[in-house]
């Protein structure tokens, strides 16, 4: 069973006041995503991937079509505070900048104290809070010494990243939005990462969204891969199929022109 | 190459001062009409105290008063009217100097705040970036702490202050210059040399404190400017490519001059009210001084009329530093901006 | 690989950041080699030393980096100059721009935005006192090598399209003929479509023999791969490893360099089958550096020497230089 | 956090020294007059007395104490700078965050108004609006000038709100279910809390300098003393051109020194916490 349905998702931005613009950011897209499934919607800057993506966390609202989470509109839908909170329960994100995701004002553990306040059941007392947390930490690697009471200009961007997914992990969404979960982060951590969002996925069955723009994560991690192309998708499929075969124009063009390891690039 | 682009920032930068200018008027209209103890009939009481005696005289300005001001009328005819007789050039007639015209009042002292504002503004603005830029070019030296100190204590000084600082060192204690006005008096102004220099030795005093309190505050802001700018991309990339650095520098400079006349228009206003200030403090017979006798007489025509006068005025010059603006930086020029 | 000739050395290059309290060991203890005619590929991770390194070679040195020990050498006119004798300002009106140019990060910003890129040749001219007429021509002629109308250089550079811009940061910065181009992260900002025809352009300048040879920072080993002929692999602060391209992706001997190509993800089926590993923990401080390798604490054949002794870079097979007691082991 | 922040401040010598200035005049001003108990508004006949035991900075034309002046007139042109402050930074952040939050046309419009304001000429408007007044307390002068000062205000909050928002950790916040006020609380707030602090003492600066013109034209409050009133005097009696320096130099002194002071703690206060945004 389908665990999201995006159906002919459009957003349009409109600028300026008195010489109005507008921007087709999503055009008309349509996809879905299985349980336990892991997709990637990839592209470029400025494709649409990323207002795919805040469309289907419930952050801004789309212009037309529809996201149905578990059979429900979740623009909608979903009407009562608790309603949304059991949303925001079921589908959560990683986001690109490790720096970004953490306000500087609090330290590390703000984030997981989110987690352990949204959860259905949360922990009885302030002990048992913590605990949870510290576990989180120890499944993501991360010595629960290392962060606690640190702020997070003090903790590397690995430690930033692995912190987010124990805050996943916490809450055991059904659905993780992971935008360029890895692209900040230094190429010896990189691993690391995409094996716990793995490892999620296995323990779980939690369905995983990448959005990027490096074909070759994209290539390595999903089942599914849609290349999106000025708010629309221009190519999908198996990633086989995507990378060694690509049909559409514009997927040739990157397939073509991303470096390889084992390959030289033609026409260099 | 086409100017479309940059007609079309100066027609908007034009709609919108038109607009700004409209709402500043309204706000000059309606003030009187709206603030509570009923200004007018204030007004109209006070006739007797500043006019002549004469009550003939004071009925005849009532009549002219309650006329130009319509308050028989529905406030929009008011508004109405305020509008088409200000196009005209009617700004209403003075009581303090009843029968005297408003706008004949003002246009002879215009061109004393003119000689002014305009010279000290433009010498200040210029000596300031100037400064600035230096102190930047010799960033953490003597110069730089020495300029970054002075200029943050000077920027603080009031026009005015300054002004009577230096009538009570130069002028009082001195005796080098003369203490107040504009020419001697009893002289009249002509074209003569005499007139000429007595003019000038008047004028040095309200001119350097002017220039003096509103460099500080340029240099300061070019400092950082230019700084900011020598750290940029292209300076960098200039430097890898063996560009002399001074002309980095005058790279930088010219970037920063961009934001800084920004900053010249967005100043005007404060500029001019303190020059109104320090026009009083040296009783020099400008805009100042007439409104500063307007306030204390409560010549409400005359104020509203200056205001109108003085509103446009910032505005136009608003608009001249658009046009410059446009000029220089390519790219409202080709229409990239913002 | 046949026997080149050097362009630029340096030997024991000790380069740190002193700050008030503490001193960042950004580039210890550094020797390298570039030869004439190559493409030599700089990787590390943030915090490696490898833009440290790259303000070495062009002896971009500036407070708070102070150059501690150690000597530059490039070639000019056939003979070693030691660069490094002399301040940034001389190293600067000698050899920047003529000799050796930096094409900085940020390269799209890199033009001087409020005056025609002609007028900026011009100054560029007056600056080097050539004759500005010539140098424009020159400008027009590189304009159209790096696939560029001439006509652009009458425009503004914010009139240009991104690629563009890249393309005209290369043709203004190779517009000396420098020796040495020296190109730190240039292509991160850039979409994949543009990346490449960046790096199109700049092999095109060396095969044009325009430059001489290329030294091209990154974090990002596939894009060395692509062009480089010879990789550097910093860690630390120090090198891992130098080898001919070809065989360190082949056969990569440090154990970092392993983990760093395991860690790599193109759209290959070869790394689809391999899978992804990472490396454990995390790069060291370089105020305190640990002892012995500074890669032993991650590094899953550490041995007792390692922590004590640091190992020295070795040339343990043809061309290949690694910095690990693993192989000075084998050699006994 | 906030120990952390404040810190570096305090190793900074030039906002040692601000900062101690600020705190001797905002001292001058509350314990002056508690301490000193001459009435400044009483008239003797010891007028225009130069500096002396009696009066140690002299007497004006009525034979007011010009130290008493100062005293009261620190204390009035201080509360009326504050009163200003507050007026233009509660105006300042409600545009500027309703403008960043609500965006579309509730943004447009906000912004159309603010760059209005902000480029009438504000001072003038002040002086126009303070004509017709005929009583004016310092609380009037205070909100004529409050009225004007917020736009530049407004328009960084907004730019600072709007970068904030789409910060990625808004978003989480969001996602953990937070409630609007719960997340301007948390999140919102603090990121613009130092520039809001800056803003509000540039903003004192605004009004002490603005009561001092508007007093200087003629307009300043109509009962008490202020540093701006005490200098309309020296004019208006030709305290100046008759060599009386203990009346008009003291008052001046005061000004500068004050909002040198705030400029100070400003400007090392942006110095000081601008690299360390920047390095976050």
């Amino acid at each position: 069973m389908s665990r999201l349905v995006v159906e002919n998702l459009t957003k349009v931005f409109s600028l300026g006041f008195f010489s109005r613009r507008y921007i087709k950011a999503v055009n008309n897209i349509s996809f879905d995503i299985k349980e336990g499934e892991i997709v990637s919607l990839v592209g470029e800057s400025g494709s649409g991937k990323t207002t795919t993506a805040k469309m289907i966390l419930r952050l801004i609202p789309p212009t037309s079509g529809r996201i149905l989470f578990e059979g429900k509109d979740i623009w909608k839908d979903i009407k009562s505070q608790e309603a949304l909170r059991d949303f925001r329960r079921k589908v959560h994100a990683v986001f690109q900048d490790p720096f970004a995701s953490y306000n500087p004002f609090y330290p590390v553990e703000r984030t997981l104290w989110q987690a352990v306040n949204l959860l259905e059941k949360s922990p009885s007392n302030k002990k048992e809070a913590l605990e949870l947390i510290k576990e989180s930490l120890v499944r993501v690697g991360i010595d629960p010494k290392d962060i606690l009471g640190k702020y997070p200009h003090q903790i590397s961007g690995g430690q930033k990243q692995r912190v987010m997914i124990a805050r996943c992990w916490i809450l055991k969404p059904l659905l993780i939005i992971a935008d360029e979960p890895t692209s900040m982060v230094d190429a010896s951590s990189r691993g690391g990462i995409i094996q716990l969002l793995e490892e999620l996925r296995e323990e779980q069955g939690t369905s995983i969204m990448f959005i990027t723009h490096d074909l070759g994560l994209a290539y390595y991690v999903s089942d599914n891969i849609f290349v999106m192309k000025d708010g629309e998708i221009v190519e999908r499929g198996h990633p086989d199929k995507v990378v060694l075969e690509p049909t559409h124009e514009y997927s040739k063009l990157l397939v073509g022109s991303i470096p390889k390891l084992y390959r030289k690039l033609e026409g260099l | 190459m086409t100017f479309k682009p940059m007609l079309k920032f100066l027609l908007r930068r034009f709609v919108f001062l038109l607009v700004t200018y409209i709402v500043a008027t309204t706000i000059v209209f309606i003030l009187p009409r709206i603030i509570p103890g009923n200004p007018l009939a204030q007004m109209l009481s006070n006739l007797s105290r500043v006019a002549q005696a004469n009550p003939e005289a004071i009925r005849a300005a009532e009549k002219t008063l309650m006329e130009e001001f319509g308050v028989d009328k529905p406030i929009l005819v008011q508004y109405g009217q305020f509008i088409l007789k200000a196009l005209k050039g009617d700004l209403g007639t003075s009581i303090s100097y009843y029968p005297r015209k408003v706008i004949d009042l003002i246009v002879p002292v215009i061109p004393w705040t003119l000689v002014l504002l305009l010279p000290a503004t433009l010498v200040a603005w210029i000596l300031g970036n100037t400064l600035g830029a230096m102190a930047a070019y010799r960033r953490n030296t003597w110069i730089d702490k020495g300029v970054l100190t002075a200029a943050l204590i000077v920027s603080q000084i009031p026009y005015y202050w300054l002004g009577m600082i230096f009538i009570f060192l130069f002028g009082v204690k001195l005796g080098w210059l003369p203490v107040q006005g504009a020419y001697s008096q009893g002289t009249i102004p002509s074209f003569s040399w005499e007139f000429f220099v007595d003019a000038l030795k008047h004028y040095i005093m309200p001119f350097a404190s002017i220039v003096l309190s509103a460099m500080g505050g340029w240099a300061i802001g070019m400092r950082v400017m230019v700084i900011n700018e020598l750290g940029s991309d292209y300076a960098l990339f200039s430097e890898y490519l063996g560009m002399k650095d001074k002309r980095i520098f005058k790279y930088a400079f010219r970037n920063s001059l961009l934001p800084q006349i920004t900053g010249l228009a967005l100043n005007l206003g404060t500029v001019l009210g303190g020059s109104l200030i320090t026009e009083i403090v040296f009783n020099y017979p400008g805009t100042g001084y007439l409104l500063f006798k307007a306030l204390t007489t409560l010549d409400y025509p005359m104020i509203q009329g200056i205001f109108v006068i003085l509103i446009a005025s910032v505005y136009l010059a608003n608009f001249l530093v658009d046009f410059l603006y446009a000029w220089i930086d390519p790219r409202i020029r080709l229409g990239q901006e913002e | 690989m046949k026997n080149r000739e050097i362009l630029f050395k340096m030997e024991n290059v000790k380069a740190y950041y002193k700050l008030e309290e503490v001193t960042v060991k950004a580039v210890d203890d550094v020797s390298l080699e570039i030869f004439e005619d190559e493409v030599i590929g700089i990787v590390g991770e943030s915090g490696s030393g490898k833009t440290t390194l790259s303000n070495v070679i062009s002896m971009n040195i500036m407070k708070p980096l102070t150059l501690v020990e150690g000597k530059v050498f490039l070639k000019i006119n056939g003979e070693f100059e030691e660069i490094s004798s002399m301040s940034r300002e001389e190293v600067k009106k000698k050899f920047w721009g003529k000799e050796i140019t930096i094409v900085p990060q940020a390269a799209m910003n890199a033009l001087m935005p409020t005056i025609k890129m002609s007028k900026y040749i011009e100054h560029l001219a007056q600056s080097h006192g050539i004759d500005k007429n010539e140098l424009l021509s020159k400008a027009e002629k590189r304009f159209e090598e790096v696939g560029l109308d001439p006509l652009w250089l009458k425009r503004y550079p914010f009139e240009l399209s991104g690629g563009m811009k890249q393309r005209a940061v290369i043709a203004i910065a190779t517009i000396l003929n420098p020796v040495l181009l020296i190109v730190d992260e240039p292509t991160s900002a850039l979409d994949v479509v543009n990346q490449k025809i960046f790096l199109k352009v700049l092999m095109q300048m060396k095969k044009m023999g325009i430059v001489k040879s290329i030294v091209f920072i990154t974090h990002d080993i596939a894009t060395v791969r692509q062009i480089a002929d010879r990789m550097v692999v910093m860690y630390a602060g120090k090198i891992a490893e130098i080898s001919p391209i070809e065989e360190i992706v082949q056969k990569p001997l440090h154990p970092y360099t392993q983990g760093l190509l395991n860690s790599v993800l193109t759209p290959e089926p070869e790394i689809r089958k391999r899978g992804i590993t990472t490396i454990p923990g995390a790069p060291p401080n370089l105020v305190n550096p640990p002892s012995g390798c500074r890669f032993h604490p991650r590094c899953s054949y550490a041995m007792d020497i390692c922590k004590e002794k640091v190992p020295p870079l070795k040339e343990i097979e043809k061309n290949r230089k690694v910095a690990c007691f693993l192989y000075m082991e084998e050699r006994k | 956090m906030f120990s952390l922040m404040i810190r570096p401040l305090f190793k900074n010598k030039k906002f040692i020294i601000g900062i101690s200035i600020f705190i001797f005049f905002l001292l001058l001003g509350i314990l002056g007059p508690v301490f000193y108990k001459v009435d400044p508004t009483e008239m003797t006949w010891d007028y225009e007395q130069p500096p002396s035991s009696e009066h140690p900075l002299g007497t004006d034309t009525y034979g007011r104490d010009v130290l008493a002046q100062l005293f009261h007139g620190i204390r009035s042109s201080l509360y009326i700078g504050f009163l200003a402050a507050i007026i233009s930074s509660i105006i300042g952040t409600i545009v500027g965050s309703f403008s960043a939050v609500k965006k579309g046309i509730t943004d447009d419009i906000l912004m159309a108004i603010t760059n209005i304001v902000l480029t009438t000429p504000s001072m003038l408007i002040a002086i126009l609006i303070a004509s017709y007044l005929k009583v004016r307390s310092m609380e009037a002068v205070a909100v004529i000038l409050g009225l004007f000062q917020w736009p530049w205000y407004a328009r960084a909050i907004r730019a600072q709100l709007m970068s904030v928002t789409s910060r990625e950790y808004v978003y989480l916040s969001i996602m953990a279910g937070y409630s609007d006020t719960k997340l301007v609380i948390e999140d919102l707030l603090p990121t613009i809390a130092t520039y809001a602090f800056m803003s509000f003492v540039l903003f004192i600066n605004g009004g002490i300098m603005g009561e001092a013109g508007l007093s200087l034209i003629g307009l300043g409050p109509t009962q008490g003393i202020s540093l701006g009133l005490m200098l309309q005097w020296a004019v208006l009696l030709e305290a100046v051109r008759r060599g009386l320096w203990w009346w008009f130099v003291p008052p001046g002194i005061a000004i500068v020194a004050i909002t040198a002071s705030l400029m100070i703690i400003s400007t090392t206060m942006d110095e000081v916490f601008n690299p360390k945004l920047r390095e976050e």
